[in-house]
């Protein structure tokens, strides 16, 4: 992995602009892309804040360090496109289009969450914005995914269903059993791989004897290895794949080769036995996707430090927004502690055993 | 009314929902090229072809997930399990997913999908394929299950559990897909979950059952009334909901039960109903309620051996004297 | 007797048994290098080696069917669930083939396997992360449960279990982990499974418990004194074995019984339970008992919600005086 | 497959002697393999027979057509090694060792049988061969294998464990999850996929897109064809296997190439819509085990058709043994219901909740 960061270090030093033309995206979207990763980094540290003076409960799991695994996959995307994702989607619930307040309000565990609290940070919701979760066990997102594929392709719709997990869900059998099931039908869903090389405190090396590029061939399924701190190869990797998939290539597997900048969730060490201070510094200093973009843009002239200053106040604002709205909203009320259990409350016979009388 | 199999009459409320609505698909293993491993979906894959009936690998996990991911998109699946024993390879995504994803996404996304296939005993097949695997769906909520023990409540119970918004585990009886019955032939004969049916009436003595158990029930009644005992027989067909106005009128006019069924007694569908009766109706009993089940022990191959580790008409018979304190 | 946390009483159990045998080995997600989610493991790599405390890939259906073939090949694995909601993708490997092994082989085959890990809520880890599972293993005959709620529990039936030839799921609470308590010194104190404790003596009510609801239950019990009620807090601290015994004889003795547990009711162990108590002590009944469980929902993340769903000791409170007829 | 099918044909029509001599096999070992595949034959077919008439209950799965599957792949085997194996076991409890008394008496549920007639068909076990079952849940022994693998390292033995499972079992998460591990920790274990292309009325190629050999890339396990109709060729790769196995290579995974020439169980059809009758009776023609190689023998004159005829009779001889000895061997007494639910029945508290009392 060391090596493949040096590589990548390399292609980042190349000219931006010509970078930009390669790859096909405009200066706007670039920029765009920049603003999104500041608002879901300010967001998330906001959202460390409040975790820290006890506003948010529960586990809470950081996208910081990978949030071109939100901006870069999930822009390319239509609005009638499906994103799910496992518990590290509050970015990625951001990017295809949940309000960062409902998000935060969710997180906060009140009303005005995208669950009406109920879900929390593992279980962002939002079936208009057909963001289909926020799932808590580890790789049960993966057949869901397979699922809405199915959906899609059973309905003859022409839009695609892309699927985030991490790196240690490839060892769940459910990651095996959808990928079979994807290829034999041919379904219109991309795999990512969110690979922070780690899975809690488990280096991937640890848990399997191959590149994780190797995981979809006992399915036929292509893979495709992307550089996940470089937002613009990200999102030009999504934009074509998802334009394939659309067009009936099938489904596809991505290695998106990523860095954790946290600790595995709130509760977690950053650094410990199983990596170290100096990794960690490291991947930060030189593996950032927002500085990567950073010094590009600025490399090119099409950012100064007082527009990037700018944006950044816009991002602080909004995750600051966010926070204030939450802290707004008001507490679930009793009544729905019972809501929405049931989709349908029979007519007939009892469904509660409790007495219901809280 | 026409006369059919419990076999055929699900193979005809499959068939007529799916026909009402394109969204209803049937997964499964060997559901569409072999007709189903007993049959139930014979015919289905020439009448609405290989996109609407689907044979599926064996991977148990994926195919429940991939069910439960295309009801959260808005599709109707109903999910055959071969046998439910080999659902708990699926479990998680029953229980973790489907019967959990409407209460934490507050409603968003509701969960229109029947997990179905026989649960229980059939012959000789042994511990690894005879559970009875009510109790493992029934302690959710969020999960309903369904349970019949006839034809015609097959029919109308399937029908009434693919309309449904919520997950359905319906499980049906391997011995059962030969039982004939009467069925009634309207289109849109449904019948609601949750509605208990009392399947014979005596006022001495209920006998509370679900599923294949009732046949055992009627057996001992019968023998019973040749005793001059009159048994009210409550098959309950869903266990969740439940019909418990039906059962506390049995309770409190008899006031002496016993509750039947198929699978183990610890935490078994009879303990939360005895429980529920002496706690609702405890002034009306005259003696315990007692409980006849499956031995207590996985289920043993050799024929003499299961058929004493199976809950019988005689078991039943016994327990009702008891609780005559005859 | 020294004073330590559940966790170091868990974390002895497992060094002295692994000292006493070498064929006792931990395997499970985080166990090893990262001292185990909870900690519980903390230093046992260093001091066994990466042979015997084994980091897994997050692969619980395939972990647990290695422990369970490692059994039944003669070693005595410990397999952790990071917490047992992740166990519903394992718990075939449980239920159809630990469970059964034994039987399915007519002894040739036993399955000294314990099973841990959390099991119920902590704090506001929503639907997923929350459950109660003990019906889960209860209910299948093959299959021993254990649920401490002390640290000295915790330790005596933690060895207990490892040396059982059984397998055992062997439940903690993750919000127990902190909880510190006596713990005798005794490098062989080994506490039998199947015995319960008696936590508080009282003879106006008794409250039936297991867990860590032992603590709700002894909170309620200290409310009650200060109004005059003296209540009986009966620890199963294992539901399979389950000390009958006990049961009956705090039944005898008050009379009136509240249940108190911290998973849903349909079919939980309090079903069970209250059914039996009925059926083998019928007259002895002067309410009828009542349960108090978590709200038949699943577990909402919001704090206020979580802490409506969780059974109280003010829960408790108020079934004893409904029990009691106050 | 057709080709596959053609290609061993050719294969088959080399001349025996060199045949026998290049994969070092030995005169007498080959009519040992030639006499084992004929009592497994002839015990199967007494198994259908009994079945018809219904001494046999439940399901029962024949291992007629792939019983090079059990003398060429455990007959390599040493008496300490371990083999497990799915539903489909009768003849490889056999060629284990287990009697094939124990092993028709376990099928007519009788107290003589290996697991004393509570197991059944699909459920043979003999410790002492070290036959670790039997096994009904599809794809389930595959973890199982792996944990006996994992006691062998542990205690550092030098055996080595061969598990069997059909070719739908790939499918299954378990199967993934398994070699996974075996492959981290480097378990002795040999992995084989009875290959008889279909998975009850299922076609392998209609639930998988890639070949069989694929199915351990993921994990990089060693794959092995082998053609499981020639059970020379099946003894030397498993003698081989097994050898390096031993001496510390790791996991290994077979697609041991086979047909099955009944139907998935006794209930099921031989053919019908998902197989024709006429690529069965091909296969029966061309692809007999036992017919393959008693025509090499024959040609080599190894064998006529006298020595053939004898050890034929004494197959038959033994397989009628074994039906009359089970058929003599009491049913399972009363106190067998309860005995074995546990092996340790505590002196404290109750463990049966039925009142035991049947
Ligand atoms: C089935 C299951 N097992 C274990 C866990 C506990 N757990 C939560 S996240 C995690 C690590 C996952 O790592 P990875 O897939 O690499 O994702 P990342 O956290 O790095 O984004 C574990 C072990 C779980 N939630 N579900
Ligand atoms: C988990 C599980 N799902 C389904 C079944 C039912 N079933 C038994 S055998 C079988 C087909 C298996 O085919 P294959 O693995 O190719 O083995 P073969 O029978 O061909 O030897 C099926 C679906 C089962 N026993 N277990
Ligand atoms: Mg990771
Ligand atoms: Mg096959």
């Amino acid at each position: 992995m060391a090596q493949t960061k040096e590589k990548k270090a390399k292609k980042n030093s190349k000219k931006a602009g010509s970078l930009l033309e390669e790859v096909g995206i405009s200066e706007e979207l670039a920029l765009d892309l920049l603003r999104d990763m500041l608002l879901y980094r300010r967001f998330e540290e906001k959202a460390e804040e409040a975790y820290a003076i006890g506003k948010i409960g529960g586990f809470c799991h950081l996208h910081i360090g990978q949030e071109a695994g939100a901006a870069g996959c999930i822009k390319p995307l239509r609005s009638d496109d499906y994103v799910m994702s496992a518990y590290r989607e509050h970015t990625q619930a951001i990017a295809k289009g949940v309000p960062p307040r409902a998000v935060m309000a969710e997180l906060y565990g009140r009303a005005d969450g995208s669950s009406g609290g109920k879900g929390g940070s593992m279980h962002i919701f939002d079936a208009e914005h057909r963001f289909m979760g926020g799932h808590g066990i580890v790789g049960g997102q993966v057949p869901l995914a397979t699922g809405i594929g199915w959906k899609i392709k059973y309905r003859e719709e022409d839009t695609v269903c892309v699927v985030f997990m991490g790196d240690a869900a490839v060892n769940q059998g459910a990651f095996h059993e959808s990928l079979n099931m994807a290829a034999i039908w041919n379904l219109p869903v991309i795999y990512v791989v969110e690979n922070n090389e780690y899975g809690m405190g488990t280096a991937f090396s640890r848990v399997s004897t191959t590149e994780m590029v190797k995981k979809s061939c006992a399915h036929g399924i292509p893979a495709h290895v992307v550089n996940g701190q470089d937002v613009l190869e990200t999102y030009a990797s999504f934009r074509d794949l998802a334009e394939e998939v659309r067009n009936g290539a099938g489904p596809q597997f991505v290695d998106l080769q990523t860095y954790r900048f946290r600790g595995h969730s709130m509760s977690d060490p950053v650094s410990g036995t199983y990596r170290s201070t100096e990794e960690v510094d490291r991947a930060k200093k030189e593996q950032d996707p927002i500085a990567l973009l950073r010094d590009i843009l600025m490399k090119e002239d099409l950012l100064d430090s007082d527009a990037l200053d700018e944006m950044d106040g816009e991002a602080r604002t909004m995750a600051q927004d966010a926070a204030d709205f939450a802290d707004a909203s008001p507490k679930p009320d009793r009544e729905a502690l019972y809501r929405n259990v049931w989709a349908e409350e029979n007519e007939h016979g009892r469904l509660f055993f409790d007495g219901r009388d809280r | 009314m026409a006369v059919m199999t419990y076999r055929e009459a699900l193979n005809e409320a499959l068939r007529e929902e799916m026909e009402r609505d394109p969204d209803v698909f049937l997964m499964g293993e060997e559901v569409a090229e072999y007709d189903g491993a007993y049959k139930v979906s014979k015919g289905l894959l020439d009448e609405f072809g290989e996109k609407r009936i689907v044979d599926s690998p064996i991977s148990e996990l994926g195919f429940t997930g991939l069910g439960v991911g295309a009801a959260m998109a808005g599709l109707r699946p109903v999910i055959e399990f071969m046998t439910f024993n080999f659902a708990f390879l699926a479990i998680d995504q029953v229980i973790n997913h489907a019967a959990k994803m409407h209460y934490m996404s507050e409603g968003q996304f509701s969960m229109p999908i029947v997990f179905r296939g026989p649960t229980g005993a059939a012959l000789q097949l042994s511990a690894q394929h005879s559970q009875a695997c009510e109790t493992y769906y029934s302690h959710a909520p969020g999960c309903k299950v369904v349970t019949p023990g006839t034809p015609a409540d097959a029919k109308g119970l399937l029908k009434a559990a693919i309309r449904d918004d919520d997950p359905v585990a319906f499980m049906e009886g391997e011995l059962l897909y030969n039982f004939k019955g009467e069925v009634p032939e309207d289109d849109d004969f449904v019948i609601p979950l949750g509605v208990a049916d009392l399947k014979r009436e005596g006022s001495d003595v209920s006998i509370v059952t679900h599923g294949k158990m009732i046949h055992v029930a009627l057996q001992a009644a019968g023998k019973l009334e040749k005793d001059g005992i009159e048994a009210d027989v409550l098959d309950l067909r869903t266990i969740r909901p439940l019909d418990m106005d039906a059962i506390l009128e049995t309770a409190k006019k008899t006031n002496r039960l016993v509750y039947l069924e198929e699978g183990w007694p610890y935490a078994g569908t009879g303990a939360q109903i005895v429980s529920m009766i002496q706690e609702e109706a405890f002034d009306y009993l005259d003696a315990p309620i007692l409980r006849v089940t499956q031995a207590d022990i996985p289920m043993p191959y050799a024929k003499n051996l299961e058929m004493m580790a199976k809950p019988s008409a005689d078991h039943v018979v016994e327990a009702v004297n008891k609780v005559l304190y005859r």
